[in-house]
């Protein structure tokens, strides 16, 4: 039931003082505990039998001060934590990172270490992706689809392991470049895995695409509009289904993103089913991705001219890129020491949870359960 | 003894009887509406065994079939009762039928 | 499949029809009360087993204990029953209620003593294998008009407790 | 010893089950057999869902628990009783510790009247499809206990959901089982039947299973059926009461242990109930297939021979697997442990070739053997569906098998009746 801390909350979610029948309304607490809120989230869900009044999140319970350690860290320490924080897409949070400090330090990666970040952040959005898809088909009902893409993701987590060592939190990428040239037969596995991947997306849209539960459930569930998306700033693939042709790879090019041709899948509904469909396409297109670059991947040195010693001029710098999730932004603020003066993350689960009030009112529970999935956030990113 | 052995419909009746006078109990006793609806319950269902019992004795199946027929009254009643026991409800916040007494709210 | 040891199960099904009938009118917990209930009515359709009736027996496990009594459990968990509970739980005219029981206690005893000589001794010989068949012709034959009339109360029955349990029509 | 088996094949041969014939020794060996089969049934069933849904989703499911993990549903049985028994501080206590007990009776209870064979039943009651139909909604009051016991949210939640959906279902369900009963009526007498032996002879003396019966009505009706079969037992997809993503686990959240178990058991033996009942109506129970097509006495003879094929595949199988364990010394016991079992197997298919064993045991054969195929079909909907949604369940049941189910019922009445009047007048 709804603590202390909920009688702040703007839906005044106390228990109610009627019970339950002749109110019809209850109060249920769901999570942080919860098989279905993808890790610590906690939804406090106002409901008028099995519909949803509205909904408050409570966040925090993986808070680890993220940002804060930043402010402590030199330029180069912090960068594996960044790693830490969406998990899932730990290349993108480092992508991310390192562009902001290069973008900071006014120096540019060579082409060849541009090309191999690429390679490396779209291989793993294909992987935020297939664990996106696995879990939300899970939490729908379907078990079977989870197994599927963790088959398939293991191979991507393979070429990361050769190439960096570790699996899940990489810290792949370098300030100024890459520390490690890609090892022999890197472009071989990666275009092994391409060809290996290319059927997979068809049997995974054979599995629930046309599948008549998966659509009666995804279908008309969760719909958000384009005007509330842009209100609360949400992005990613939530927006771009909500017909919004909006992707930071072509509206700002960063690490030669415009050298690459690909398109941006859109839905128009923006509903669960357009979500999925979305994702669905960016996979296919992250895969057009890959193969140009591992085709167009030039020689050349993979280490920018960078200091030791890591000083920037005093001054911010905001720097955003598309990770599989959203928008991720930097706000880096240097006072010209090594250490920088504050670090601020702009972490699209956490913007893109704002939504699920808006999302959910009207639905049922269940329907909780599908918005939850297909937001798709990360409570490490969403608490830092 | 031996017509305490013997079972006849007598025996029956005496049971249906019972039965009878337990749910007329309930129904002038108690406060709860839920359970004056199911003590009436007991009361169709003493009516029922003697319809049946009456059936056995006469060889026929008339009996059976107006036990049929009362089982299906009992579900129309229970279904109203309910029914009104949770507008009720919702308006009066009680299940005491000692407050049940106005005609309209 | 004749009944056996009938006085045996007659008794001990008739025990626990009376128990369960005491517990249904005296627990405080209506759900306790509903399945002192239930119990009963198993134990009816035994009887009614007995008494050569097993399509009233099946109709009875069917409609009763797995459809009416369901109705009822749910009824009870959608009421809050926190505050009945506690509260006094017979009327203020139990009294009189006791007395109006036991007066019509005393007429059933006084009418068994006088007529209980118009039965006959032992009950005629059925055939219970077809039960069912003879239900059906009779209800279907000779009751058809009252079996539609019971489905046209069953119609009404259901559109006026939509109507009053509805919260907003 | 020879009397002994005289007295046992007096038994054996008699035409009735035991409890129409009054024998009460001879029930209560039906009884314990019945219950043995049905635990070892279930015990098998644990394995095999593990072991299909496994392979069905690209993984090998229990390997470690004796050889291809055979021992699996042992282990976690010890484990299940080894448990604390948890009661919540605020439950119910005596409906709490009595709800398990009555779902596991009434999924039990159904199987007094399931046929086996022509008399391999406990009885034959008069109103056997009645009856299992009655008892088996049973199950939904101890779902209902349980759930209201625990004086929790989602135990309750799941608890109204999984009532009212099973509630909602019985109806649709219950009227696919009139229109194969109107079909039982097909004959000279003109009178149909509820016994559950007599709707397989109908078929039989019909010469046609019910699912074949006025194609398409009969496969129409045995489609709701098994719609709403699933439904009933609370399966994916129509799960939502144990839905995990939802409701953690629905009416039995706050169970551990012992009494989890019961319910884990009630599920599956319901499971077995309702495709027996499916079998029964649709199938033919017990008949082989195709009576008509391949009838003389070469293919009865033939037919009696699959009891004992189908157990020496599977000690078959068991042998290859045998053979392809690894040759290290670790895996000796589990080696020998899974020919042994072969071993028995095998045995068991010998038997059965004994044509006094064979023609005796291959009803029960047929039966088990299409059982299995609906249990079967259970696992492929479980790795395959999404969970439906509340509101879409409730819409299938009311607005989509039962219109369905009513205007089967009254084209099934129509037809027969024209049957009747036009080409048999």
């Amino acid at each position: 039931m709804a603590d202390q801390n909920s009688s702040l909350s703007h839906l005044d979610l106390e228990t109610p003082e009627k019970p339950f029948l002749d109110a019809n309304e209850l109060v249920i607490n769901m999570g942080p505990q919860h098989p279905a809120t993808h890790g610590v989230l906690r939804v406090i869900l106002r409901l008028d039998g099995e519909k949803v009044l509205g909904l408050e999140c409570v966040i925090g319970y993986l808070h680890r001060g993220v940002e804060k350690i930043g402010e402590h860290r030199t330029y180069t320490m912090f960068n594996p934590y960044v790693d830490r924080m969406d998990y899932v897409a730990a290349v993108s949070n480092g992508l991310g990172y390192c562009e902001t400090v290069e973008k900071l330090l006014n120096v540019e990666a060579p082409p060849r270490a541009q090309y191999v970040r690429v390679i490396l952040t779209e291989l793993n959005r294909i992987a935020s992706h297939q664990l996106w898809l696995g879990t939300h088909a899970l939490d729908i009902g379907a078990i079977t689809p989870l197994f599927y893409t963790f088959r398939d993701r293991e191979e991507i987590l393979k070429i990361y392991e050769k190439y960096c060592g570790a699996r899940l939190t990489t810290h792949a990428f370098r300030i100024g470049g890459l520390q490690y040239e890609t090892y022999a037969g890197f472009e071989k596995d990666v275009t092994n895995f391409l060809d290996f991947f290319r059927p997979k997306i068809d049997e995974y849209e054979e599995l629930l695409t046309t599948n008549r539960i998966w659509v009666e459930r995804t279908k008309n569930v969760g719909n958000i509009s384009a005007q509330d998306c842009i209100a609360l700033g949400v992005t990613g693939p939530v927006l771009r289904a909500s017909g919004v042709k909006w992707d930071l790879r072509k509206a700002q090019p960063y690490a030669n993103y415009k050298n690459f041709d690909f398109d941006i899948p859109i839905g128009q509904n923006g509903d669960t089913y357009d979500r999925y469909l979305v994702r669905m396409g960016e996979m296919r297109q992250s895969v057009r991705i890959v193969q140009q670059a591992i085709n167009g991947l030039p020689e050349g040195p993979i280490m920018a001219k960078v200091p030791k010693v890591m000083k920037p001029a005093v001054g911010e710098v905001y720097h955003s890129i598309e990770a599989p999730k959203g928008e991720l932004g930097y706000f880096i603020v240097s006072d010209g020491s090594t250490q920088p003066y504050r670090v601020r993350v702009r972490p699209p689960s956490f913007v893109n949870l704002q939504a699920l009030d808006v999302m959910c009112r009207g639905q049922l529970v269940a329907d909780v359960i599908a918005v939850i999935g297909t937001l798709d956030i990360v409570l490490g990113e969403v608490d830092r | 003894m031996q017509s305490m052995l013997h079972i006849t419909t007598l025996h029956y009746l005496v049971l249906g009887a019972a039965l009878f006078l337990l749910g007329v109990i309930g129904v002038l006793t108690r406060r709860n509406v839920v359970i004056v609806l199911m003590s009436i319950e007991l009361i169709l269902n003493a009516v029922n065994l003697n319809l049946v019992a009456f059936s056995r004795t006469w060889g026929g199946v008339h009996g059976q079939v107006f036990a049929i027929f009362v089982i299906t009254d009992a579900a129309a009643e229970a279904a109203v009762g309910l029914g009104i026991l949770i507008a009720f409800f919702r308006n009066k916040e009680t299940v005491n039928i000692d407050e049940v007494n106005l005609l309209k709210w | 499949m004749a009944p056996v040891a009938t006085p045996f199960f007659f008794y001990l099904l008739s025990g626990i029809m009376l128990i369960g009938g005491i517990l249904v009118i005296t627990r405080k917990n209506p759900v306790h009360s509903a399945l002192a209930l239930i119990v009963t009515l198993l134990a009816q359709a035994s009887i009614y087993l007995m008494l050569y009736a097993p399509f009233v027996a099946g109709v009875q496990i069917i409609l009763y204990a797995g459809g009416i009594m369901v109705l009822f459990l749910f009824v009870i968990m959608l009421v809050s029953i926190d505050r009945s509970v506690k509260e006094r739980q017979f009327n203020s005219q139990w009294i009189v209620g006791m007395i109006a029981a036991t007066a019509l206690g005393g007429l059933f005893i006084a009418v068994f003593m006088k007529g209980k000589n118009i039965f006959p001794e032992h009950a005629l010989p059925v055939i219970e294998n077809d039960n069912t068949q003879k239900v059906a012709t009779m209800l279907y034959g000779q009751y058809m008009f009252a079996f539609e009339i019971a489905s046209l109360l069953l119609l009404v029955a259901i559109i006026g407790a939509v109507v009053m349990a509805k919260k907003r029509i | 010893m020879g009397q002994i088996i005289q007295y046992i094949q007096s038994y054996l041969d008699s035409d009735l089950t035991p409890g129409a014939a009054g024998n009460m020794f001879w029930a209560l060996v039906y009884i314990m057999l019945v219950f043995v089969g049905l635990s070892v049934a279930v015990i098998a069933m644990n394995w095999l869902e593990r072991k299909i849904l496994a392979h069905m989703q690209v993984r090998l499911g229990p390997m470690r628990v004796g050889p291809h993990g055979l021992l699996q549903p042992i282990a976690d049985a010890i484990k299940l009783l080894l448990k604390e028994d948890i009661m919540p501080a605020e439950a119910d206590g005596l409906i709490f510790w009595v709800a398990p007990f009555v779902v596991v009776l009434a999924a039990f209870t159904v199987f007094v009247v399931v046929p086996f064979g022509p008399t391999h039943a406990i009885t034959d009651m008069n109103i056997g499809i009645l009856f299992m139909l009655g008892v088996s909604s049973l199950s939904v009051l101890g779902i209902v206990m349980a759930g209201w016991a625990s004086n929790s949210h989602y135990p309750l939640i799941g608890a109204l959901r999984s009532s009212a959906q099973m509630v909602s279902y019985e109806v649709a369900m219950g009227l696919a089982v009139v229109s194969a009963i109107l079909m039982t009526s097909l004959n000279a007498e003109g009178t149909g039947t509820l016994s559950m032996i007599g709707i397989v002879q109908a078929q039989q003396a019909q010469h046609e299973w019910f699912i074949f019966k006025f194609f398409p009505l009969g496969l129409i009706a045995f489609f709701i059926f098994a719609v709403a079969m699933v439904a009933e037992t609370n399966r994916a997809p129509f799960d939502l009461a144990e839905a995990e993503s939802e409701l953690t686990a629905g009416f039995h959240t706050e169970y551990s242990g012992f009494r989890w178990s019961l319910f884990f058991l009630a599920e599956y033996s319901a499971m077995i109930a309702v495709s027996s009942i499916a079998v029964t109506l649709w199938l033919g129970g017990w008949l082989r297939p195709f009576p008509n097509l391949l009838s003389n006495s070469t293919w009865d003879l033939v037919f009696s021979l699959f009891p004992g094929i189908t157990f020496l595949f599977f000690a078959a199988i068991c042998f290859y697997n045998a053979a392809r364990m690894p040759k290290h010394p670790l895996f000796r016991i589990q080696t020998v442990g899974l020919a042994g079992f072969g071993i028995v197997l095998g045995l068991i298919g010998v038997i059965l070739f004994i044509p006094a064993v064979s023609i005796r045991a291959q009803d029960i054969f047929w039966f088990a053997a299409k059982v299995a195929g609906f249990m079967y079909m259970y696992i492929w909907y479980r790795g395959t569906f999404p969970r439906y949604r509340f509101d879409q369940l409730m819409q299938m049941g009311w607005k989509v098998l039962l219109p369905m189910g009513l205007g089967v019922l009254v084209l099934t009445a129509s037809v027969a009746l024209l049957q009747e009047k036009l080409w048999h007048p």
